[in-house]
């Protein structure tokens, strides 16, 4: 039969576009308007990666759970424990730096297991799994040790502040100091980890299935795919990637106290969904989430560079700035919907 | 690294950028207008203002940031002591000097900030202490026994740590004073009200209520009050409260609340200070503490709350 | 006999009316003055009696919350942060811009009703979000979350403005001669109006209509955009008053600590409540109750002397016990697993 | 032939209930190698759950399965499980991923790999070439969702036939396939049967089943009526098992219109259209006129119907209602004026899966009433009963959720709900989907019932037998314009499919 099929093209694949040409549009405006502050420096970008290097990975994770139609609220909490842990172990407890971190990762699968198991077999709703999760999380880290511990661990401490220096782009500062580009090691486990993420979830069976639980469970169920099983293992590899997640945070900042990372669950949900995943699941590639974080980041180095907001503004303005871009890519989408209709 | 500091930019006004807290209180916006009203063109600065929402992480992205729009100094009052390793050193590598106000770093390298301004939490405590004691002397009480409760605050918190610390000081050289419980009120009036509730059913006769902000406080006399209590000079419980912000005197004209310690937000003048004897290239001493008052029901309170900025 | 427990079992608040009688069991037990009621200044005075008090807040915005679950399978994350926007606005208004005033500057009515719309206001551009601009509702009330309490500062300047006035603590506090605290009252009237609206029109067989399914909702002539925009205005607007008894109980805006984290505790007090968060069938009155278990078990770990920061955890562990013992499936599993057991018994009885 | 053909499947004495019904009691059935064995019965007879409680959907109560070459009886706790032993299944509402390509649905959870990674290029070159052996053109790596349901239900049969499984289940498969599709849907079977598959096939046309089946399996009531060969058992005698009583064949029916539409036009269009699915569109209806819509899939008639109910709105061309011009901005407004709309997505557009069958009832009555104005629980209760009543919904309860109906027992529910708004035009897109012979007829006794008291239909059907006996006219679409308009005598199957074929006429 000859079929009339309406035009060829696919979400996904359009809000990331988007995504990605906001994100551009976005930072060529910033190089333009704060052109006399340097925001036009190499540093300046790759900032945006170390600063977020953590957020990426855990903004990864919440995709992968996002795609199967849940959410993880407990990521900031989580983060706040992994830290706590580290911290603990390796200033308290005389732990290695290379134990504590297999320690953490090993929790987050631990932890990741729990949720998915409540969520997946028990049925329970994945937002207030997660809600719970992060109540356990956050109260746990208080119950570790209410002190802000600093990490001293010579090892972690080497990890932490070991630059990698880039070839080109150097310049010198007004002090008379060549400042020369640089990221470190934590850009390159979250960029590393970001297309494995994507590899899986595009080239095998557990990714596939994780697609097609979040565009409908029963139809995923009636096709003969181990729905359950598929949604445990995406909570785990959450909970591992958070637990990824939560050592780049320490690495950047060296510490373990029980406010640490507060909110953060937000913003990993809103950098998922500004790069094009939907909480309705069934949608979603992390490499939008990777661009919707960069813009996190970008609105937020555009308050930095601005440099006279007081608190009140700041917050409005990046609501502001989010709502614009919210609503912006919520518009093009509906038009190029209707167009198709 | 100071002597070789450039010449201010073009405009030859000296570059600061300063990440602040947030506004979180009364106490942080007053401090934040200090250092804005210091800090103008007419004084020869040009301020680069962030805050971080109480959030270490937007501290450390704002230093990035500070680091590359090349100020000539770096001032942060820090949410948290711990985890500045990392970025002072990238400040370091840059040239650029950085300054403490209000809270301490906790960091292995001294030599990586050049200098601290701020309050200091434990003599508050220790003040705090020392008038209780000089206060029940003057009652007559010095013998009885004292219960005592504390609303600390967010726990963890340098603010929380020092004042908890210097008035256990005091307790401990008391055998007659009591601590029934402590428990946080996480410096908010609400939560305050909510705890005071709760110790007000378990413990029956409480002597003193020590609160380690004056939000607390306030929330604290509240819940006094609707217990059918009474508190303050002539009431049947001593508040003994920190800060000491315009509402604390309104409360203690009110005759409700005994003392409030201050603490002193207005750090600008003196980071300003210390920044034009860099820039002379004099040194400057590692710790600065501001002058910190105690005001209590005995002061001329609306005379002095005529002089006082916040 | 049997059949009449059974009948008791299958009612669908059986299981949120157990979990609060739990948590109050083990009261009983912990803290034996919990349930202690005493009459001071002729006002009741007691545990009990703050547990119902601090929940009022939760009650108002657990029942708006219900509606907003319930239309549009999504949630509301910025009632906490509208709470704060209220407040400021009332105080500004009561106060004239100033820090701290002891009269009035403009008469009360004026600042609740101006509360009353910036909840409402609040609300109406998040289902502006949410329904015409089909933006996903926890993305859409996001941006809200974010700037709501940068408003809120924005208009108390960043200090906590105080109203001074007798009167003002009234709606936070107890009027003289009713022996319990005004909030109290308004959350039950809340529920009241609002559960007597959905009984006698049908509001409430709408919401659970678009929530389920929007387009066959549309095709048999409701207008589903509405019903999301109406559920969102009206969560703002019970916003708005949860903020104004968050106000009034400190006689202040405090942009940052109004309703701070409610939000959560409000979508929890839902979901305790038996409802799904997937949208459609609700029960206010399963809401409320979770509203008042949740209180219940703060109120409780104070009373035990738990820190604050502990408290967590604590609540974590009753959340997922509770939601576990509501869950379906584990209650298949338990049927299959003692059918097993039963089974066996009698083959050893063989 | 019967005697080189072994039984594959056996299930025994199988019982399911759910709180309420006994869907399924003591049901026996079996099915042979090579065979196609038609599972009959009315809507809720339980067919879709022995498929089910077969291919571990749900969990079966009592009762053994056993399947050729394992020696003990099976327990299928999931799809998945079935899935393994070699059974395949198309599952009455069509059951795929929306978000995942056309290639993907085919394939997922068996995908084609390279060097441990799944090759999309041959995955979609597969896909492609298995969906042109069914004479589909599609671009499989399309997000699924973007096609119509017939293509989805194409999707999915292509699906479950690749899978090359012992046992092969297609619940109702056809029901909104066109004739075309039939054809080669039972091309494929009778190929699939040669090979040896035992096929259970579900549907509620009779012609297919004396056109395919070899054996006939009548379950009434949840219960066994008992299995026949086809050849033994004649159409008459397979509806009055089916239904448990004498039936009135359905050639008689057009005799029961008493009237003949009056002259007055209570819709007329006048160059409606949408940009990209009909061209613009000129039709006229009169009061108590039944108007058919022709056309092959795809062809505009539900776009058609959604433009006039105001689902969709029309981009060019005006509407009018009893002479008004008339323009939509939500159904409400049609509903106003008098239109009711029975849309063909059951699933999507129609029910409102959790509300109860009371609810889903009363509630387009309830939304012409306004809000403010609920009707009693006595009223509603009464109205409910009333179509349980009259439309012979099986229910155990008023109250029941609707989704735990059976799939043609929702669409009478729906039914019911318009019914009850009494409404002067009704657009009907494929009412007797999924509905049993018995209950067909009487839906077509009541479309010219309606007709005769003066509301006028437009009925929308791919069974154009159906049209022919309800229809005073007939529109024929092809590609969303119209190509030809019919009535009296020129009405005939030829003709109708001479015009859907594109003859000059
Ligand atoms: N999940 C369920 N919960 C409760 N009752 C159910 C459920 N599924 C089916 N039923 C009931 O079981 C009976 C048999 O339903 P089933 O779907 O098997 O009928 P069917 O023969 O496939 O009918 P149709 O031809 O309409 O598809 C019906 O009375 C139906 O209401
Ligand atoms: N095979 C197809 N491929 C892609 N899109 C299709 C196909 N068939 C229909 N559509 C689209 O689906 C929508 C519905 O078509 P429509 O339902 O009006 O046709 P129809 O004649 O009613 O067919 P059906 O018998 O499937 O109901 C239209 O937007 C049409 O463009
Ligand atoms: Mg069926
Ligand atoms: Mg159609």
């Amino acid at each position: 039969m000859k079929l009339r099929r309406k035009k060829a093209f696919n979400e996904t694949t359009f809000l990331l576009t988007i995504t990605i040409t906001l994100f551009f549009a976005m930072y060529i405006a910033g190089m333009i308007v704060f052109k006399n502050n340097g925001f036009a420096r190499l540093q300046v970008f790759l900032n945006l990666f170390i600063s977020n290097a953590s957020l990426i990975v855990i903004a990864a994770g919440m995709t992968v759970v996002m795609i199967t139609g849940g959410i993880d609220i407990s990521v900031g909490s989580f983060v706040a424990m992994s830290c706590m842990m580290l911290a603990h172990m390796m200033e308290r407890s005389g732990y290695g730096a290379i134990h504590s971190v297999l320690i953490v990762l090993l929790t987050g699968i631990v932890f990741g297991f729990v949720q998915g198991y409540l969520v997946s077999y028990l049925k329970i709703q994945p937002f207030i799994v997660t809600l719970a999760g992060m109540f356990f999380a956050r109260g746990m880290t208080a119950i570790i040790s209410q002190d802000m511990i600093s990490i001293k661990n010579p090892m972690f401490l080497s990890w932490a502040t070991h630059k990698i220096y880039l070839p080109f782009g150097g310049y010198t500062n007004r002090k008379g100091v060549l400042v020369i580009p640089y990221i470190y090691p934590t850009v390159i486990i979250a960029l590393i980890a970001l297309v494995v993420i994507w590899a899986l979830l595009r080239y095998t069976k557990f990714g596939r299935r994780i697609y097609a639980i979040g565009g409908s469970e029963t139809s995923a169920l009636l096709m003969g795919l181990n729905v359950r099983r598929t949604r445990l293992f995406a909570y785990i590899l959450d909970g591992f990637l958070c637990a990824i997640g939560g050592i780049l945070f320490c690495l950047n900042t060296c510490s373990g106290f029980v406010e640490q990372a507060k909110g953060l669950e937000m913003e990993a949900i809103a950098g998922a969904v500004i790069g094009g995943t939907l909480l309705t699941g069934g949608v979603g590639n992390v490499f939008g989430s990777l661009f919707g974080v960069l813009i996190k980041g970008t609105i937020e180095t555009f308050i930095t560079f601005q440099g006279t907001l007081s608190s009140w503004w700041t917050r409005i303005t990046i609501a502001a700035l989010l709502a614009f871009f919210i609503i912006l890519q919520s518009l093009l989408a509906s038009s190029k919907l209707k167009k198709r209709r | 690294a100071q002597e070789s500091a450039a010449p201010a930019a073009s405009d030859n006004l000296i570059v600061v950028g300063y990440a602040q807290v947030g506004a979180e209180s009364d106490w942080r916006t007053a401090n934040t207008q200090s250092f804005k009203s210091t800090f103008t063109e007419a004084n020869g600065y040009r301020l680069i203002f962030d805050d971080a929402q109480q959030k270490q992480e937007n501290q450390i992205k704002a230093i990035r940031s500070f680091i590359q729009q090349d100020v000539d100094y770096i001032v942060v009052a820090p949410v948290v002591e711990t985890g500045w390793e990392t970025v002072l050193k990238e400040a370091k590598d840059a040239g650029i000097p950085v300054i403490l106000s209000d809270r301490m770093m906790d960091v292995s390298d001294p030599s990586l900030y050049t200098c601290w301004v701020g309050g200091n939490f434990i003599k508050e405590g220790e003040d705090a202490g020392k008038w209780l004691i000089d206060y029940l002397k003057k009652q007559g009480r010095s013998n009885e026994k004292i219960n005592i409760v504390t609303l600390q605050g967010t726990i963890g918190a340098s603010a929380q740590i020092g004042r908890t610390e210097g008035f256990g000081n005091i307790v401990k050289t008391q055998p007659n004073w009591n601590m029934l419980a402590m428990q946080t009120g996480e410096f908010t009036q609400a939560k305050g009200q909510e705890v005071m509730e709760s110790f007000l059913k378990s413990y029956p006769d409480i002597d003193v209520v020590v609160a380690e902000n004056d939000n607390m406080a306030f929330g604290a006399i509240d819940a006094i009050k609707a217990a059918g209590k009474t508190c303050g000079p002539n009431g049947d419980i001593i508040i003994i409260s920190f800060d000491a912000v315009a509402a604390a005197f309104d409360s203690m004209i009110a005759g409700d609340m005994n003392v409030s310690v201050e603490c002193n937000p207005l750090h600008g003048p003196r980071v300003a200070e210390i920044i034009q004897k860099l820039e002379k290239g004099e040194t400057v001493d590692k710790i600065q503490y501001v002058v910190e008052e105690v005001f209590d029901t005995s002061m001329d309170l609306p005379a002095v709350k005529a002089t006082r900025l916040y | 006999m049997n059949e009449k427990l059974k009948r008791i079992t299958h009612y669908r608040l059986f299981l949120p009316l157990i979990c609060l009688a739990l948590v109050l069991l083990v009261n009983m037990i912990k803290t034996p003055t919990f349930f202690h009621l005493s009459i001071k200044n002729g006002v009741l005075y007691g545990y009990t009696v703050d547990v119902v008090n601090r929940a009022s807040e939760l009650v108002i915005l657990a029942v708006g919350m219900t509606l907003v679950v319930a239309s549009s399978a999504g949630t509301d994350i910025s009632v906490g942060a509208v709470m704060a926007v209220a407040g400021a606005v009332c105080c500004y208004i009561l106060s004239g811009g100033a820090v701290s005033v002891n009269e009035y500057h403009a008469p009360w009515i004026l600042g609740l009703l101006a509360a009353l719309v910036a909840g409402t206001v609040c609300g109406a551009w998040n289902g502006f979000l949410v329904s015409r601009m089909k933006i996903q509702p926890m993305v859409a009330t996001l941006i809200l979350f974010t700037a709501g309490r940068g408003i809120a500062q924005l208009i108390t300047k960043g200090q906590i403005t105080y109203i001074r006035v007798e009167s003002f603590k009234l709606l936070g506090a107890n009027i003289p001669g009713i022996p319990l605290p005004t909030p109290i009252f308004i959350a039950i009237i809340v529920v009241l109006i609002t559960s007597i609206v959905l009984k006698k029109t049908a509001l409430g067989l709408y919401i659970e209509a678009v929530g389920i399914n929007p387009t066959a909702s549309r095709n048999v002539g409701i207008k589903s955009k509405q019903i999301i925009f109406f559920t969102y205005t009206f969560c703002g607007l019970l916003a708005g008053i949860a903020g104004m008894i968050a106000t009034s109980r400190i006689y202040s805006a405090d942009a940052n600590n109004i309703g701070l984290n409610m939000e959560l505790d409000a979508i929890l007090a839902v979901a305790l409540g038996g409802n799904s968060l997937g949208g459609g069938k609700f029960s206010i009155s399963g809401s409320v109750i979770g509203a008042y278990t949740i209180q219940a078990l703060t109120t409780t770990l104070y009373a035990m002397g738990v820190s604050a920061d502990q408290i967590p955890v604590y609540k974590a562990i009753v959340v997922v016990i509770i939601v576990t013992l509501q869950s379906e499936e584990f209650n298949r599993y338990m049927r299959k697993f003692s059918a097993r057991f039963a089974a066996r018994k009698a083959e050893v009885a063989k | 032939m019967e005697e080189h053909q072994h039984v594959v499947l056996t299930m025994r004495g199988i019982c399911k209930s759910f709180p309420g019904v006994k869907a399924l009691q003591d049901v026996d059935f079996t099915l042979r190698t090579g065979e196609i064995h038609a599972l009959m019965g009315e809507n809720g007879a339980g067919k879709s759950t022995l498929i089910k409680v077969l291919t571990g959907v749900y969990e079966l109560d009592k009762g053994e399965i056993r399947l050729e070459g394992i020696d003990h009886p099976i327990v299928n706790r999931s799809p998945e499980e079935a899935q393994s032993k070699g059974i395949s299944t198309v599952y009455q509402e069509v059951n795929l991923c929306p978000n995942l390509s056309v290639a993907e649905n085919i394939y997922i959870g068996r995908e084609p790999k390279k060097f441990g990674r799944i090759d999309w290029k041959t995955m979609n070159r597969l896909g492609a070439e298995l969906l042109k052996s069914l004479d589909i053109d599609v671009d499989v790596t399309v997000p699924l969702g973007h096609y119509s349901i017939a293509l989805q239900q194409m999707v999915a049969i292509a699906r479950a036939v690749d899978m090359s499984a012992k046992v092969l289940i297609l619940d109702e498969p056809t029901s909104s396939l066109d004739e075309l599709e039939v054809e080669k849907l039972f091309t494929l079977m009778r190929k699939l049967k040669g090979q040896g598959v035992g096929i259970i096939f579900v549907t509620h046309f009779l012609e297919q089943v004396y056109e395919v089946c070899d054996r006939i399996t009548v379950l009434r009531n949840g219960q066994l009526v008992g299995e026949y060969p086809v050849a033994q058992l004649p159409r008459l005698q397979l509806v009055a098992k089916m239904m448990g009583k004498d039936f009135d064949d359905l050639a008689s029916i057009k005799s029961l219109r008493k009237h003949t539409p009056a002259e007055d036009v209570v819709i007329s269009t006048e160059r409606l259209g949408h940009s990209g699915t009909i061209k613009p569109f000129d039709l006229q209806i009169q009061k108590g006129q039944v108007v058919g819509l022709a056309g092959l899939l795809g062809s505009g008639r539900s776009e058609l119907a959604r433009c006039i109910y105001g689902t969709d709105r029309p981009d060019s061309g005006k509407l009018h209602v009893d002479g008004r011009e008339f323009a939509a901005s939500h159904p409400i407004d049609s509903m106003h004026a008098g239109m009711a709309y029975l849309p063909e997505d059951r699933k999507n557009e129609g029910i409102i899966a959790d509300l109860s069958v009371r609810e889903n009832i009363m509630i387009a009555l309830q939304a012409k009433r306004g809000v403010f104005k609920l009707l009693s629980r006595k009223e509603q209760e009464e109205f409910t009963d009333k179509y349980i009543d009259l439309l012979q919904i099986k229910t155990s309860d008023r109250d029941a959720p609707v989704k735990s109906l059976s799939g043609g027992n929702q669409q009478k529910v729906i039914l019911g709900r318009w019914l009850l708004t009494e409404p002067d035009f009704f657009i009907l897109d494929e009412p007797t989907r999924g509905i049993d012979v018995g209950t067909k007829t009487e839906i077509q006794k009541l479309v010219l019932q309606l007709a005769d008291q003066g509301t006028s239909v437009m009925f929308i059907s791919s069974e154009i037998d159906e049209m022919l006996r309800t229809c005073d006219k007939m529109e024929v679409l092809r590609d969303g314009a119209k190509v030809a308009e019919l009535d009296g005598d020129r009405m005939s199957q030829e003709s109708i499919m001479a015009s859907i074929a594109g003859g000059e006429r």
